[in-house]
């Protein structure tokens, strides 16, 4: 061992800073924030597409038009979920015992909306808006089922949470990475019922 | 810092000393408005987006850092 | 260096840009390489002598920077007034056409859609002909691009001119040949295995010459 | 590949490792979470695509100076084959060589090396990381074997044309190749997620932001910029992939598709792309200049910030791919102020690597060497760019050979100039031995005067009107003249010349792992945490009771107070 590499001990060792937010909910947040751009991606996409449309008709002449109320009532499933996810954070810091209940009604609300999704996208098959039926119907599955798929994995990442839980071995870190990418499940469907639907 | 801001003054100076005229465009006849001002609308919130949210997550991730160090119990 | 005639109005404006740039780029490149290589062999090292401890903080060492910062600033103010003078000449405005051609890109060829000989676009004696463009020299013409499948790109070297088609579209631009002579017209977007092969030639024409073209191939498409 | 490079590692590493525990073979080198051996395989994946990829790079040059003739070791070359050909190599040299070498292996071997972490903070991400990266790679190859041959409507795979397999032939091929590199920048998404994370919350203790060795910084910043700009690269990458296998009609004018909606998406990753790799390119030239010059870096906070404006401004600057693509052409003059511009900060950083010259005491070695060429070629690249950035130019210059020259001027210097630099330096770090420096000179001269004489040419042809990816040149009769071919002749036979000096390079690998003198701890004298550990680090880095503590800059050299010319950021006092 050569005298530079060793530090001796009775140098002031300076103390190793804590990190200012923990990784798993950093590698998250950085993960979150591609998907953002992802999405931005699709709308904008969608923009473009649907600036052009033939005479400003969209959606298109004889394509079905979107449940416009009966999936804002389904949002609002969504959205009560993420609010209970909060509540379950502040619960969580009391007693994480407690905390096991909203956890488990987020995840009722959470699959709620999924499966009503996924009611009404069989319905709008039947009716005969289809992928290759128009750009219109392209871009309602593309975007739709783009978040459908990370609802479904974040489901299944709260649902891990729960089992954690139940078993005692849920930390606050992981708690807050399963929740923050729930909460970008939740906040971004807004904008995409914005853009889609209205 | 404040270089990157002076260069981007320049450059701003230098676009309005250009002549209104640049603005013209005789030759966009060929497709739709609605659709150019949507090509030039996702340009601007494509590229704003992701300046945007590194900028904040920088000033909350410097906030907490100060915030942690003035109160080191805080974060606990 | 390879020669390439000037055949458009626009050609000698974009030559200059160029060569413009070539100069301000060229000093710069000149005098950064000059003195890298001399600092190279300036402080070559030497047994036993230190190194200078500057970290670039300093105020008369920070000038070193911030001065040639500011120069490339400048230049750089200069070639953007140069390019955007030049690209608005090109591709933004518009002079008034003497005729009007339509150029269809497609798998891999080009068609070329002449006004013929009353110089209205889809009139019933419009000349099509593939890949041999005939214009006339000194006449402005302005030309709308479109393309069948894929996107093509239209360039003519020689009048320094390009533009992509794209399927949907209608592209409009113009140019005004200075000088005759028959030239190359490349295809400058990939556009599938026949994209080597998707030339024409473009073939300016005194006033004479394109009249009896006209003549020659209008009676030769007439039914 | 992982094979081969565990086998020789084995004989390598396993000196070191009494220690430790013995794994098995399989799950010690093949599914290892250490990031030593991680960045290995990157490593070495990385290089083998650049020999491929530079094979593909000799049959299409031998195509165009010697069109129809059966190139050697390969045959005729078909229209097909060669847009195939050209796709690829592009393809590889930037996704697969360039963003794996210079950002997956460097970052994963140093990153935690030099901030004193005794990993990368998700190991197993890191892990997955590599193989999905390897599972593209082996997509990749295999989309060039399937019927109908590989893709072949360029790197930009711009549709309609890669929209369909009516319009490119390819059908297959075309798909398997947006997997492929869908994959890829998966890879990277969970890379960059880890290198952004390990950089931010394992420092050592004491190591502030600015004692962070320029390199890391680098490889974090294009991390960050890669991760903001690829998504929607990705959605359009899932619309394309949509359009092809399952008849959509996103790109389809007909159907009420935007054609030019893929390119809005596509440079708009694919401009910071480039700064993507540039960025870890400077931070290693950066190092290595300031060790072999003997100098503090001029000016460190000059360095970060202007590569922080480079990437803020790089997501302004895209459209000037699209200049004469059919947008809107008042946005061209708004890009080219903002592409004008971004020439400021590159030329600042350039100017502080030319400003630590100064006053140094410069020794020629062959990392150095290949440090400087990169700054000695780049000019080149940087300053032919601003032909390419100013709208009026570029009508002229747009996809001809001009704008190849230009960015092979950048990427050769980034891609081939940054790794050989990189490898030579951190070599004896990562074997234990040092590299043969007369072997190592010759492959240097052997690949920068070669690699002129392939894209001086190409200038001189780009400017004569030549265009890009057009298999044979004799149906242009302008540009089909015997001064034309000697042209092209003269770069083909430098190509020749440079690969076959690749030899040298591979040879002294070999030699110089297996016979070359111990290396020892700090074998440059340099300040960096990763040479306060063994050669090459054992598992965990450092013994935990000697993890290192930080207490200065990693650019310390020649400081007044000090004796010798360097100062270890790890000494207290």
């Amino acid at each position: 061992m050569s005298a530079e590499s060793a530090t001796p001990l009775t140098a002031p060792r300076p103390a190793k800073p804590k990190p200012a937010i923990p990784s798993g909910v950093l590698g998250v947040l950085i993960f979150i924030f591609t998907e953002i751009m992802f999405f931005s991606g699709l709308i904008s996409a969608h923009t473009i597409v649907k600036s052009q449309a033939a005479g400003q008709m969209w959606p298109p002449y004889g394509q079905p038009r979107l449940p416009v109320g009966e999936t804002a009532l389904n949002s609002l499933a969504l959205l009560v979920s993420g609010i209970v996810l909060v509540f379950t954070w502040f619960a969580f810091k009391r007693d994480p015992e407690r905390a096991r209940i909203p956890l488990l009604l987020s995840i009722v609300l959470g699959s709620v909306f999924v499966g009503f999704q996924g009611v009404e996208w069989v319905a709008l098959l039947s009716e005969g808006l289809t992928m290759q039926s128009s750009a219109y119907g392209g871009f309602f599955y593309l975007i739709v089922g783009s978040h459908a798929i990370h609802a479904v994995g974040a489901l299944i990442a709260l649902i891990w949470a729960y089992d954690r839980s139940s078993k005692g071995l849920l930390t606050s870190t992981q708690l807050g990475t399963v929740s923050a990418f729930w909460y970008f499940v939740v906040l971004v469907w807004p904008v995409l019922y914005w853009q889609v639907y209205l | 810092m404040m270089r990157v801001g002076m260069s981007t003054l320049l450059a701003f100076l230098a676009l309005s000393a250009l002549p209104e005229a640049l603005w013209a465009c005789p030759v966009c006849f060929d497709s739709s408005d609605e659709n150019r001002q949507a090509f030039l609308a996702t340009t601007i919130f494509l590229s704003i987006l992701p300046l945007g949210m590194v900028a904040g997550a920088g000033i909350y991730i410097r906030k907490r850092v100060r915030g942690s160090r003035k109160n080191p119990a805080n974060t606990k | 260096m390879l020669e390439l005639v000037q055949a458009s109005t626009y050609a000698a404006d974009i030559d200059r840009l160029i060569l413009f740039i070539g100069v301000i780029v060229g000093v710069w490149f000149l005098l950064a390489e000059g003195i890298f290589f001399w600092l190279i062999w300036k402080f070559r090292a030497k047994p036993g002598e230190r190194t200078q401890y500057l970290d670039g903080t300093e105020k008369n060492v920070k000038k070193w920077i911030t001065i040639p910062h500011a120069l490339v600033l400048v230049c750089d103010v200069f070639i953007l007034v140069g390019a955007v003078s030049v690209w608005y000449d090109v591709k933004q405005q518009l002079p008034d056409a003497d005729s009007t051609i339509r150029v269809i890109g497609q798998q891999w060829a080009w068609t070329f859609q002449h006004p013929g000989a009353d110089n209205e676009l889809d009139t019933s004696d419009d000349i099509f002909t593939v890949n041999d463009l005939h214009v006339e020299v000194e006449k402005t013409y302005h030309f709308q691009l479109e393309s069948r499948d894929v996107l093509h790109s239209f360039s003519v070297p020689v009048f320094r001119l390009k533009q992509d088609a794209i399927p949907g579209r209608s592209i409009t631009g113009w140019f005004t040949p200075t000088r005759t002579g028959e030239h190359d017209v490349q295809c400058s977007e990939i556009c599938g295995i026949g994209h080597g092969v998707m030339a024409a030639r473009i073939h300016i024409e005194d006033a004479n010459t394109h009249a009896a073209w006209i003549t020659r191939s209008s009676a030769a498409t007439t039914p | 590949m992982a094979e081969t490079l565990a086998e020789v590692q084995k004989q390598e590493v396993h000196g070191h490792d009494h220690d430790h525990h013995d794994q098995g073979f399989v799950s010690k080198y093949i599914f290892s979470t250490d990031h030593k051996i991680i960045a290995m395989q990157y490593l070495f994946t990385g290089m083998l695509m650049g020999v491929i990829g530079g094979y593909m790079a000799y049959v299409f040059r031998m195509q165009l100076a010697f069109p129809g003739i059966s190139v050697p070791g390969f045959g005729q070359v078909s229209p097909g084959e060669y847009n195939s050909l050209i796709t690829n190599h592009g393809s590889i040299m930037i996704f697969w060589v360039a963003m794996p070498v210079l950002i997956a292996a460097f970052g994963n071997y140093l990153i935690p090396l030099m901030i004193g972490a005794d990993d990368m903070v998700f190991p197993r991400i890191n892990r997955l990381s590599f193989q999905v990266f390897f599972i593209s790679s082996v997509v990749l190859l295999l989309s060039l074997f399937v019927e109908g041959g590989g893709f072949g409507g360029a790197w930009t795979s711009y549709p309609p044309l890669s929209a369909s397999g009516d319009y490119n032939l390819t059908q297959l091929g075309a798909s398997l190749w947006l997997i492929a590199v869908a994959l890829e920048f998966v890879a990277f998404l969970l890379g960059g997620i880890n290198f952004i994370t390990t950089l931010m919350n394992s420092r050592a203790p004491g190591m502030k932001a600015y004692d962070i060795p320029m390199v890391c910084w680098m490889i974090v910043i294009a991390s960050i910029l890669f991760m903001l700009s690829v998504g929607p690269l990705l959605a359009g990458a899932v619309m394309l992939l949509f359009d092809q296998t399952l008849n959509t009609g996103f790109y389809d004018p007909a159907r009420g598709g935007d054609p030019i909606l893929w390119q809005h998406l596509f440079w708009f990753f694919g401009h910071p792309e480039v700064y993507v790799v540039l960025l870890p390119a400077i931070g290693i030239t950066v190092d290595v200049m300031a060790t072999f010059s003997r100098k503090k870096l001029f000016g460190y906070k000059l360095v970060l910030y202007t590569a922080v404006a480079t990437g803020v401004l790089s997501f302004f600057v895209w459209a000037h791919h699209q200049f004469i693509a059919g947008i809107d052409p008042r946005m061209a003059n708004v890009f080219t102020v903002t592409t004008l511009l971004i020439s400021v900060p590159i030329a600042e950083m350039l100017f502080v690597m030319i400003a630590t010259l100064y006053g140094g005491s410069i020794t020629l070695t062959t990392p150095m060497l290949w440090a400087l060429a990169f700054l000695a070629e780049f000019l080149i690249g940087g300053v032919t760019g601003i032909f390419l950035g100013a709208s009026g130019a570029d009508i002229y210059f747009h996809d001809t050979y001009f704008v190849l020259a230009h960015f092979h001027y950048t990427f050769f210097p980034i891609a081939i100039i940054g790794t050989f630099c990189a490898f030579t330096y951190w070599f004896p770090k990562m074997f234990g031995k040092m590299m043969n420096e007369t072997l190592g000179k010759i492959h240097f001269w052997g690949t920068i005067i070669p690699f002129n004489f392939i894209f001086i040419p190409l200038f001189v042809l780009g400017m004569g009107g030549q265009h890009r990816r057009i298999y044979n040149f004799e149906h242009f009769p302008e540009i089909a003249g015997p001064e034309y071919f000697q042209l092209r002749q003269i770069a083909t036979i430098a190509l020749l010349i440079m690969l076959a000096f690749q030899v040298v390079f591979f040879f002294n690998v070999v030699m110089s792992w297996w016979k070359g003198e111990k290396a020892g701890k700090n074998p440059w004298k340099a300040n960096t945490l990763e040479w306060t550990t063994e050669s090459p680090p054992p598992h965990g880095n450092w013994p935990v009771e000697e993890l290192p503590t930080v207490y200065r800059g990693p650019y310390e050299y020649g400081h007044p107070d000090r004796e010798e010319d360097y100062w270890p950021q790890n000494l207290p006092g």
